[in-house]
């Protein structure tokens, strides 16, 4: 983990650079092997993590700092899959509060956490030491079931499943 | 209030169907401008309401929560919504929020307009 | 200068990412007001860059690290370009060997530094203190012309003009 | 010795003519697999060689590079040399060199096989 990344992108929380960033994600997730409807899937889960960043984290403010940093997860020697982390400095909030709505409640807003679930195999929520939230994803080759693994436990200890 | 967002929301009659075909990325800065324009459209009444996807390039999930509210008050009012002409991309968002069996969806226009949809 | 990038990317010095920072650079370009057409030539003078660190810098190792930083330039209140920092810890040359070639003379290569003058109003070369070089451009909304302006000092003041 | 790259390239014979046509991007990992189709196209002394371009998504200089060479063998051996079907993206990329005046370019195969270009 204290290896530097493949990639890292640090950006303002602007919208203006959503777009871009997705699509250097999607075209990445390609090029290291990842089927191309996966790659698809990774970038709209890791849009979502940024715009609820800047929407919830930074509370639509565009001068906040947000760190996507990429990592491969290599088994055996063989590309196995993603390790993506999401860092910032925003507003904290107890990674309890951060889910995903149910379904059967057809209604507006709680879709992103939700897609991003669905799309990654592990999803973390912490608070970071000092100020802001960490997001950590994994996304493994070939698997394509929702999140199951542990969820939402914050830096001071505390957990819960989502 | 929402700032709107550079979206181009293209909104047609057609044999008493309104048609709302918003273009381009449909994300958090354009929903706002989508959702007024189909709450302009139930507010004229229609016989139903089709949303024409062909010209969406990207939808992220205020877009699908726009569609989601649609389809709230095309219950509460009682008018068919129908989707249509959805790009390989959008419909992937609508599969993985596990949403495209909530919606009406036709193929196109044709048969979204068509009275079996 | 000491403002945060807009935005930054990290990347090692491997081409399978190029073609992803190419397209963040190319739609970033676009969505803070480029013309598709200057958006396509920032983007193409970036990747030829990079390529050029990976492959001169780096000599084509692929664990290097390159940082790639993007900073707008406004005046009076509005967008009116870029500018762009690309900075490596791979061979140091000196800048006066980076040159574009004369056209006149056919033969493959040096085409990369020519293809970034053209689309660039600013390129300049500079060993870095430590270790590695950085390439600093500025691309001005609506500029069409080749790089002019100075070019090509290093930090131990020596100069040349490309 | 440059590592080949994941490109394809599609060599054909038609009416004496060489066609090749690379698929994908050319770029530094590609170059070299480009180059040795074309200098074993030449080898085989066709009437006139033309690259096909249509199937090439992006071209970086190792690409471009790659045809100045080629336009050097076919200087040399008085072989005509014609590109062929290029992408808007990629004819940028020859006229930001100012290569686009160098080569004989024709708008499609079909004209790069008339004896006129
Ligand atoms: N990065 C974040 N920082 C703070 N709160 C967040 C963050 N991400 C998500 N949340 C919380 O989780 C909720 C659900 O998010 P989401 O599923 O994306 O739906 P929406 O953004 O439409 O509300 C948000 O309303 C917010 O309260
Ligand atoms: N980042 C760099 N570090 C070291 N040398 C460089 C760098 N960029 C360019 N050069 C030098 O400038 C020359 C011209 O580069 P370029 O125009 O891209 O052509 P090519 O890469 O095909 O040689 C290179 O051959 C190399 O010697």
């Amino acid at each position: 983990m204290n290896a530097p990344p493949d990639i890292a992108v640090e950006l303002s929380s602007n919208p203006a650079y959503l777009c871009g960033v997705r699509e250097l994600v999607n075209l990445i997730s390609r090029r290291v092997g990842f089927p191309d409807g996966q790659a698809s899937k990774i970038a709209l889960a890791v849009d979502e993590a940024l715009a609820n960043v800047m929407n919830h984290g930074y509370l639509r403010r565009t001068d906040g700092r947000i760190w996507l940093r990429i990592y491969r997860i290599d088994a055996q020697g063989a590309f196995s899959g993603f390790r993506i982390i999401i860092e910032d400095e925003g507003r904290q909030v107890d990674p309890s509060q951060i889910k995903s709505r149910d379904l059967a409640d057809i209604r507006p807003g709680g879709l992103g956490v939700h897609i991003i679930r669905e799309v990654m195999d592990t999803v973390l929520y912490e608070k970071r030491e000092s100020t802001g939230m960490r997001l950590t994803m994994v996304k493994l080759l070939g698997s394509d079931a929702r999140a199951t693994g542990s969820c939402c436990t914050d830096s001071s200890g505390g957990g819960c499943r989502g | 209030m929402a700032e709107k967002g550079p979206i181009v929301v293209n909104v047609r009659q057609i044999d008493g169907a309104a048609v709302v075909a918003p273009e381009g990325e449909v994300g958090y800065h354009e929903a706002p401008t989508l959702r007024q324009a189909l709450r302009e459209a139930f507010d004229r009444k229609p016989a139903r309401l089709v949303a024409d996807l062909s010209g969406v390039t990207y939808m992220a999930t205020p877009g699908l929560a726009t569609l989601v509210e649609a389809l709230q008050i095309s219950k509460r009012t009682q008018t068919p919504l129908v989707l249509c002409a959805l790009s390989g991309r959008v419909r992937a968002v609508f599969e993985i929020a596990r949403l495209h069996t909530v919606f009406t969806i036709a193929e196109d226009l044709q048969s979204a307009l068509s009275p079996k949809a």
